[in-house]
């Protein structure tokens, strides 16, 4: 069997803290032995409130950020411990897509400086030439040549977006690792972005890592989705599974709070309470002050990641034993109605 | 500082879309357009001063010392009988290279230090801070006055030594400009494609790093004005007979009672460009407020 | 705690601050042309007199051990000796800095008398004739070159009003009316500079709290105006001012050369200038020092002051 | 806004009316008040106020004594006798007698980093006659120079106990014998001295209290005068004078200085000799290029004396054979045109100081009239010394503030060894003349050696003196008996304030 | 339907540019009953928020101008009274909460202290009655031990506190209509769910009126009665909560509605809306929709349509609707 296109095990980072001001010296830990794979062509959806350290493992698999254990294996590569010039001829092979579009493209880069930049970086003659490929890929993510000669501020948020993907893409590189690429943007243009991600995949069989606090979002472009609370992965499972039958209370509970479009929807029970400091994270399960299912045990001990049927993992003691899950609010596993469907249909034309 | 503005126009293409979004809110400020005429006036006097100057700066009458503004000598005359109002024009070339060269040594060392003790961090920045905050530490005229003492009295050493006594504030101003840079995401994005830290240096962070600069920079001009004339006031600037605002002051402070025109023209002088460079330096900093007001 | 640790670690790394600063200073002097020996051996300049101050005063060492000498003598409190009057610089400077202290002091008091207000003035009532002339008030101290406004009023108000005293320095206990109507223009002169920065800084640091989201949330309680201004938005605003006035501050202390010179008044700055001039070594070395540690002392003050005023950093 | 002007006028016109004290704003802070170390001529002013001297000088600059009542310069003069006068008191109460003279002047010969040897070269030693009587022991018949430099610093007396118990800090409180005792000084600020009660000429001591403010800007001081918060203003420029005119309530007294301004050649100090240490014509020609009385027209209001020897027209010693030439380009032309010269070209050091910078620039316009490129380079003062003194000049513009006896003015500048001759000027002809000036007793003997002399360094040119200075001291119309001197120390002995 | 609480006709505001006014709200008009819950819905741009400054009358003074329209509050029109009646108002009968509950506190003051002060603005009082009002504000809006917490500075509280704490202020009149301005953006999903849930209760048991804008459709969905889809400061459609959901007649409310992603089975792809929002300095010809409508036709770029009836309280601002006449 071939190496996974990405494997991650046992992740881990440690942040020094304690600048000037807050005297005593301590240590976060944002990432906690995070571990998954992820096959060429496949989305992983990494799910998670802000702060969980779901952007800190995307910046730990590039080695943006130096992970402090663990291991990153490109295509059965190792990644950690490599020399910089060592770890150059990997980069071309995993990009970025930031989650701001203003801050992401440098203001004082035409658009053809920024999407050639990689392509001059790595040394990379492309047949049409650099004006060439630049022009190809901006095509491509849906914006034309004569935008090459442009600055950044000359464009809308979601045509931004489409510039970083274009950068991203100019490689052809094998993993994207997508940080919050849509939550910047308004929701009409989200869907495009969405589904220009969806269709390059498709074009280009690119492993995508999919970073999003949108769980809706995470369901349309992914395979699989990975559920992260305070540096730890607490569930994983293929989406089809995760969104019928989450096994998690905190997956339960982030399902749970996803508004339905629909008026009067019933209201769900809600989770108390808010995600805890990273800097003094509650013993044991990480969950167990907000979970209305926790026992003594869950306050002792951390749960183990448990493989309940292929591909569906989950951390916590009681999987097996919790009640059954009332399923996601019907408005938003209900199909359009006819007319509104086939309205909708014009917009596909 | 508009000699500085079409200066950048012409190195850095590359920022020209920002430029000109900056050029054009700096058009809508009346007071900045004011300014920039005054400014651009006072370069022009000093540009055409063989023209624009009724009489030869140098040639003294011993027979006319310290007269009153007349019709002839529209400012008067000072101590040893010379023109004024000529002196007042040519000395405009010193003051606005005294805004200028300061500017631009202290520019050229304090990019590629602040650039580096930025980005690369560690020990390097350690030390660099130390050096800095000591430099800090002592009155910035007292550097200059050390310095020029040092390399002697002339206008040029004057110049470089204010230059230099102006670098620690220009370095740490480069430091946190770098550091802000750094922390952007196109930094990040590039990192992840590979780049050499040269490249994300001089590629990325120092184009990014120069607006901040350029206000701090016209601000700087005001206040190089301001120290030349101090250190002309104390003998150590431009040297008799060649004229300075500041050299004017200082011929004119022994006869202050006497003959105060001797210091009001040149002391006008000085207070109209360096408000003038002020306003300007104020207009900048709003035109580049990315919320702009 | 937390702030006893902070102190530390602000004071640990002032050490390596001031060792540097005094290489730097001992060596720039000793870059200065000019013989000291010379300037001190009176008017005849006596070839044994010279020789002999030379080594008097370890001019004759190389300069590395002259810093060493120095070096442990300061570690002990000794600044050594003025060469120009005999005095020990010690005493020298602490006689001044009383003196230079209540300059500092009376121009910023009138600094923050009349800086901040203008400043809240100016951003309460953006585009108003007030905020133009408070603007245009504090653009003026800051462009005015101090040297030739300080000649100006001693020009308006002590020879032509004759309502000031011209120059000099009388002490407060001596005459107290004399003492103020002394520190009057000097203190204006170097007032107004630090005044216009204040109030520039007042002014946008007021904008930008007037701008911020509790604001909008203050009006929407529906709080008078002047309420929103003075109480929410003043308070968050003078923290930024209030370091800034603090720095300044330490500037001051050191930065009054040419007001001191004009006014003659017998301060660190004059001291300085004719220790430079004369080549009094150990004067401008320790006085350099000194003002220095003022200045660091000054910042500290800031930093502990912002964690006074900043509930953020409080707890 | 009127109230407080009015207001703020009652605060300065009472603090100003201290009664019986004097305030005189002097242009210096003085260094080291202790006689034997004193540098600056500005700490003449208070010296004088506190300690007496031995003589003094006259305004005629005639000896005169003060602490010594009879003097008798032995037949082969190489002793003095000091009849020394009795009663006086040093301000701790110690008694002034002939072992305290010895020890004063033993002081000033040995005192580590003593200022006072060259003024007493010709002092061999000194013998205790009595309690009022001491010899004095001479090297070489100097007597008369020995005796005229007593009237200065040199003849000043400390307390020899205040001065053994305080070392090298006597300086900061200064103990004598004179009019007024010492009482603080704030450095930079003010030296204040309160009269001696135990003053031997008490009678004539009409002040309570001195103050001396030390004020660098002659414009300042004088705006002291006029306000009122000075009674006297030392040393205000010609240009302050038209404004007192006006003035009801100051006015100025003037006496010629004793010193001259001269522009010094480098005659054979160092490579820089080349230009003016060979052809003399090269020097003359500069010297006709200016135009002396021009300029103290132009720039000093005609108040100074446009001069060419080493005293003043006016002095006994200036050869009158030799008046100050006029000027005359076309000769000067033709004099560098013989020597080679047409486009001569050399750099004067100029000290910062106004005066000279302003006199530097005249020069450099009266010279190009002659075809000559003078260019201009300033130095601070600390550096000029060290410049001039390792040769590193063509031309220096130099001041001298002038000594009571000629030889002051003459022997370090000229003679071969002079310690001052930084031009490395070298005569033996006037060596010899000098030598006997310094030896003559006799005043007619003195008046032609001097006179050679001058016309010896007239021919020559080693200089051009330019102008000698005139000394305005502002006075309150308060002050009354005030008596200018040619040395231009105050002396407050007569003064009363009204 | 009576007289309404919140009555907004024909409103106008433009914002001072660069290059003159530019228009920010175009002639807005929606009203809201005694106790009920408006939802604006609307994208970054549309316009809403300026809207609801303009009812809260906190438009920046230096550069908004209202240029037209009325904003009626129990038929009395707010937009003519005295700023000082209208600061009377303001925390008062209209209260108002907002996006950013990090910031939205004055970080100088304790929370006690803000929300007290709030309470006495209107109710002159004693301050310790203050405090009592105050810890039972922040016991109705949940706050754990609110004796406590009184004393406590805002950066030591969550953002989900913080908004509560928001809430508390602005329950400090009693007012009769509560804005809030994107209350939950800037939250944690589970925490947003929580703050809805807030409103809603306070809506019930203190008859507040709730103007609520987002840009979110679900929010809105789950608490409004009526909602107005706004777009480039315009209303294009607003009628009561179901209709519109149900049955959108205009096409940018139906190509919202098909933006948002939800768990269809057979995974039809999401609707995205091509282009984007038209520069308000240069609005396109004709309706402002148009250049993105898939059912555009030439007389859209014509005309811009009015706000029409389609049912009874149901309007769209579309040339073409209905779009599919009823099945």
């Amino acid at each position: 069997m071939s190496p996974p296109l990405l494997r991650v095990r046992g992740l881990r980072k440690e942040f020094a803290i304690g600048g000037l001001f807050s005297g005593g010296r301590g240590k976060v830990v944002a990432v906690d032995g995070v571990s998954f794979d992820l096959d060429a062509g496949e989305t992983l959806g990494l799910v998670g409130e802000s702060g969980c350290g779901k952007s800190t493992t995307g910046r730990l698999i590039l080695r943006l950020v130096e992970p402090t254990a663990g291991s990153v294996q490109l295509r059965g590569e190792e990644l950690t411990g490599l020399k910089p010039h060592a770890m150059i001829a990997h980069r071309r092979n995993m990009q970025l897509i930031f989650q701001d579009p203003y801050s992401s493209l440098n203001p004082s880069m035409t658009v053809r400086e920024i999407i050639g930049e990689p392509l001059q970086v790595h040394g990379i003659d492309t047949t049409p030439g650099i004006d060439g490929r630049v022009a190809e890929l901006l095509t491509l993510v849906g914006l034309g040549p004569q935008h090459m000669r442009r600055f950044p501020h000359e464009f809308s948020g979601g045509q931004r977006q489409r510039i970083g993907i274009a950068r991203a893409l100019a490689l052809e590189p094998r993993l994207i690792i997508c940080d919050e690429p849509v939550s910047a943007l308004d929701v009409s243009v989200q869907a495009q972005i969405l589904n220009l991600l969806r269709r390059l995949q498709a074009q280009t069989g690119v492993g995508l890592l999919f970073i999003s606090h949108d769980l809706m979002a995470v369901r349309y472009i992914a395979q699989r989705v990975a559920v992260m609370y305070l540096g730890r992965l607490v569930e994983t499972a293929p989406t089809t599974t995760l969104f019928a039958a989450p096994l998690h209370p905190y997956t339960r509970a982030l399902l749970d709070a996803v508004p339905a479009p629909e008026h009067g929807a019933a209201p769900r029970p809600l989770l108390d309470g808010e995600l805890p400091s990273p800097l003094a994270p509650p013993t044991g399960c990480h969950f167990h002050p907000r979970c209305p299912f926790a026992t003594a045990r869950c306050v002792a001990e951390a749960p183990a990641m448990t493989e309940v049927s292929p591909g569906h993992g989950v951390a916590c003691h009681h999987a097996a034993t919790l009640p059954a899950w009332p399923g996601l609010s019907p408005a938003l596993t209900r199909p359009p109605e006819p007319r509104l469907a086939r309205l909708l249909a014009r917009f596909h034309a | 500082m508009a000699t500085a503005l079409t200066a950048g126009t012409a190195q850095a293409p590359a920022a020209d879309g920002r430029l000109r979004r900056v050029l054009r809110r700096l058009q809508r400020q009346p007071t900045s357009l004011v300014a920039g005429a005054v400014i651009l006036a006072f370069i022009i006097i000093a540009l055409a001063a063989p023209w624009v100057a009724p009489q030869d700066p140098l040639a003294s009458s011993f027979l006319a010392v310290r007269k009153p503004p007349s019709a002839a000598h529209w400012l008067g005359t000072d101590e040893v009988g010379r023109d004024v109002f000529s002196r007042l024009v040519w000395g405009a070339r010193t003051s606005m290279l005294a805004g200028l060269i300061p500017v631009l040594v202290a520019l050229s060392i304090s990019l590629p230090l602040g650039l580096l003790s930025g980005y690369a961090g560690g020990w390097i920045d350690m030390v660099l801070m130390r050096v800095v905050d000591a430099m800090l530490a002592i009155p910035f005229l007292i550097i200059a006055i050390a310095l020029a003492a040092f390399l002697g009295p002339d206008i040029w050493n004057a110049m470089l030594a204010i230059g230099i006594a102006a670098l620690p504030i220009f370095v740490r101003l480069a430091r946190a400009a770098a550091m802000s840079v750094r922390a952007e995401d196109y930094v990040e994005a590039t990192r992840s494609l590979g780049s050499s830290p040269l490249r994300i240096a001089v590629r990325h962070i120092l184009p990014n790093m120069l607006p901040p600069l350029l206000v701090q920079t016209s601000v700087m001009a005001a206040s190089a004005i301001i120290a030349e004339a101090s250190l002309s006031f104390l003998g150590l600037g431009q040297q008799p007979p060649a004229p300075s605002w500041g050299s004017m002051l200082n011929a004119a402070q022994r006869h202050m009672a006497a003959a105060p025109w001797m210091a009001i023209a040149p002391g006008c002088a000085i207070f109209l460009l360096v408000i003038s460079l002020n306003v300007l330096g104020d207009g900048l900093r709003d035109a580049l407020d990315p919320k702009g007001r | 705690m937390r702030f006893l640790l902070f102190l530390g670690q602000r004071l640990a790394l002032t050490v390596p601050t001031l060792l540097i600063l005094s290489v730097l200073v001992f060596a720039l002097q000793h870059l200065l042309p000019g013989d000291p020996a010379l300037a001190l051996a009176g008017e005849d300049m006596d070839p044994d007199v010279v020789a002999e101050i030379r080594h008097r005063y370890g001019f004759d060492l190389p300069i590395w051990h002259q810093y060493w000498n120095w070096l442990l003598a300061a570690l002990q409190g000794d600044l050594g000796m003025s060469l120009r009057n005999s005095m020990s610089v010690v005493q020298l400077l602490l006689g001044k800095l009383g003196i230079t202290l209540q300059l500092a002091v009376a121009s910023m008091v009138l600094a923050l008398v009349i800086g901040i207000p203008l400043g809240v003035l100016a951003a309460a009532r953006p585009g108003s004739f007030a905020s133009l002339a408070a603007s245009g008030f504090a653009l003026s101290g800051i462009s005015v070159p101090h040297f030739w406004l300080g000649i100006m009023l001693v020009l308006a108000f002590s020879v032509n009003l004759n309502w000031f005293p011209s120059s000099g320095y009388t002490p407060f206990a001596e005459d107290p009316g004399r003492w103020a109507m002394g520190l009057v223009l000097p203190a204006f002169v170097l007032g107004t500079g630090i005044a216009g920065v204040l109030m520039r800084h007042t002014r946008s640091a007021m904008l930008q709290a007037l701008g911020s989201d509790y604001i909008r949330t203050a009006r929407a309680k529906g709080l008078r105006e002047q309420r929103v201004v003075l109480k929410h938005a003043l308070r968050n605003a003078l923290v930024p001012v209030v370091t800034l006035g603090a720095i300044e501050f330490g500037q001051l202390l050191s930065g009054a050369v040419l007001t001191e010179q004009i006014f003659s008044i017998p301060g660190f700055g004059k001291l300085l200038v004719d220790g430079v001039l004369y080549r009094d070594y150990a004067v401008v070395q320790g006085l350099v020092l000194v003002s220095a540690l003022l200045f660091i002392a000054a910042s500290l003050v800031a930093d502990i002051l912002y964690f006074v005023i900043n509930p953020r950093l409080r707890s | 806004m009127r109230i407080l002007a009015l207001l703020l006028m009652l605060c300065c016109g009472t603090a100003a009316m201290a009664q019986g004290t004097l305030r005189i704003g002097i242009g210096d802070d003085p260094d080291a008040l202790d006689p034997t170390l004193n540098r600056a001529a500005s700490g003449r002013q208070p010296l004088t106020a506190v300690c007496d001297k031995l003589f003094d000088v006259t305004t005629e600059l005639k000896l005169e004594h003060q602490l010594v009542t009879a003097h008798e310069i032995a037949a082969d003069g190489l002793s003095v006798t000091l009849k020394l006068r009795e009663g006086v008191r040093f301000h701790d109460g110690e008694s002034f007698d002939a072992e305290a003279v010895a020890f004063n002047l033993n002081r000033h010969l040995t005192m580590q980093g003593s200022l006072r040897r060259t003024e007493l070269a010709a002092l061999a030693g000194t013998e205790v006659v009595d309690a009022h009587t001491i010899r004095l022991l001479l090297k070489s018949p100097q007597a008369y120079l020995l005796l005229i430099n007593l009237a200065e610093r040199a003849g000043m007396m400390v307390s020899p106990k205040a001065a053994r118990d305080a070392g090298e800090r006597f300086a900061l409180h200064p103990v004598c014998a004179g009019a007024f005792r010492f009482v603080e000084r704030v450095p930079q600020g003010r030296i204040v001295v309160q009269r001696y009660d135990g003053y031997w000429n008490r009678a004539n001591i009409h002040l309570d209290r001195v103050e001396y403010l030390p004020i660098s800007d002659s414009t300042v001081r004088l705006a002291g005068l006029r306000s009122g918060e000075l009674q006297i203003a030392e040393r205000l420029s010609p240009t302050d004078l038209p404004q007192l005119r006006g003035d009801a309530r100051v006015t100025a007294v003037a006496t010629p200085d004793l010193g001259f301004h001269s522009i010094r050649f480098n005659m054979s100090n160092g490579p820089r000799q080349r230009i003016f240490g060979g052809d003399i014509r090269i020097r003359q020609a500069v010297e006709l290029a200016i135009d002396r009385r021009a300029m103290v027209q132009a720039l000093f209001e005609d108040q100074y004396t446009a001069g060419n020897q080493f005293v003043g027209p006016e002095s006994a010693y200036y050869d009158k054979a030799h008046p100050v030439p006029a000027r005359n380009v076309a000769r000067a032309r033709a004099l560098l045109r013989e020597a080679g010269q047409p486009n001569l070209t050399f750099t004067l050091l100029v000290p910062s100081e106004r005066e000279r910078q302003e006199a530097a620039q005249m020069v450099q316009a009266m010279l190009a009239e002659a075809g000559i490129t003078m260019k201009l380079e300033t130095q601070d003062n600390t550096s000029l010394l060290a410049s001039s003194q390792r040769g590193q000049f063509d031309a220096v513009f130099s001041f001298w503030s002038g000594r009571p006896h000629p030889d002051g003015n003459s022997y370090s500048h000229f003679a071969c060894a002079g310690p001052l001759n930084d031009s490395r000027y070298c005569n033996p002809e006037l060596d010899a003349l000098l030598t006997r000036g310094r030896e003559a007793t006799d005043e007619a003997e003195r008046v032609r050696v001097y006179q050679q002399a001058n016309a010896l360094l007239v021919r020559n040119v080693p200089h051009v003196v330019v102008w000698h200075r005139r000394t305005f001291t502002g006075l309150s119309k308060r002050l009354a008996g005030f008596i200018p001197h040619p040395d231009s120390t105050i002396r407050l002995v007569g003064l009363r304030l009204n | 339907m009576s007289a309404p609480l919140l009555d907004v006709r024909g409103l106008a505001v433009g914002f001072a540019g660069e290059d003159g006014l530019v228009p920010a709200v175009q002639g807005a008009s929606f009203a809201l009953g005694a106790g009920a819950c408006l939802g604006i819905v609307g994208e970054s741009g549309s316009g809403k928020s300026v809207a609801a400054l303009s009812v809260m009358g906190l438009l920046p003074p230096a550069t908004a101008r209202i240029t037209g329209g009325s904003v009626l509050l129990d038929g009395r029109d707010l937009l003519a009274l005295t700023p000082e009646a209208r600061r009377q108002l303001r925390g008062g009968e209209i209260a108002m909460i907002f996006q950013e509950p990090m910031t939205s506190l004055n970080p100088a003051f304790t929370i006690g202290d803000q929300i007290a002060e709030a309470i006495r603005a209107h109710a002159p009082m004693s301050a310790a009655a203050a405090r009592e009002r105050a810890i039972a504000l922040l016991r109705q809006v949940r706050i754990a031990s609110p004796e406590k917490r009184y004393d406590e500075y805002p950066h030591r509280l969550s953002g989900g506190m913080r908004q509560r704490v928001m809430i508390a202020i602005a329950l400090a009149g009693n007012p009769r209509l509560l804005i809030a301005d994107e209350p939950t953006t800037a939250l944690d999903v589970t925490v947003q769910a929580q703050i809805v849930a807030l409103l809603r209760d306070i809506q019930r048991e203190r008859g507040t009126a709730i103007l609520l804008i987002s840009h979110n459709l679900g929010l809105i969905a789950g608490l409004a009665d009526e909602i107005a889809v706004m777009y480039a400061g315009r209303v294009l459609e607003h009628g009561p909560a179901a209709r519109i959901l149900a049955h959108p007649e205009h096409p940018y409310t139906i190509g919202l509605l098909g933006a948002v992603p939800r768990a269809a089975p057979g995974e039809a792809p999401l609707v995205g809306i091509e282009g984007s929002v038209p520069d308000p300095r240069h609005p396109p010809p004709g309706c402002v929709f148009q250049p993105r409508c898939p059912f555009a036709e030439a007389r859209c770029a014509e005309a811009a349509p009015p706000l029409r009836a389609l049912a009874p309280g149901h309007h769209a601002a579309c040339h073409l609707a209905p779009l599919e006449p009823v099945a």
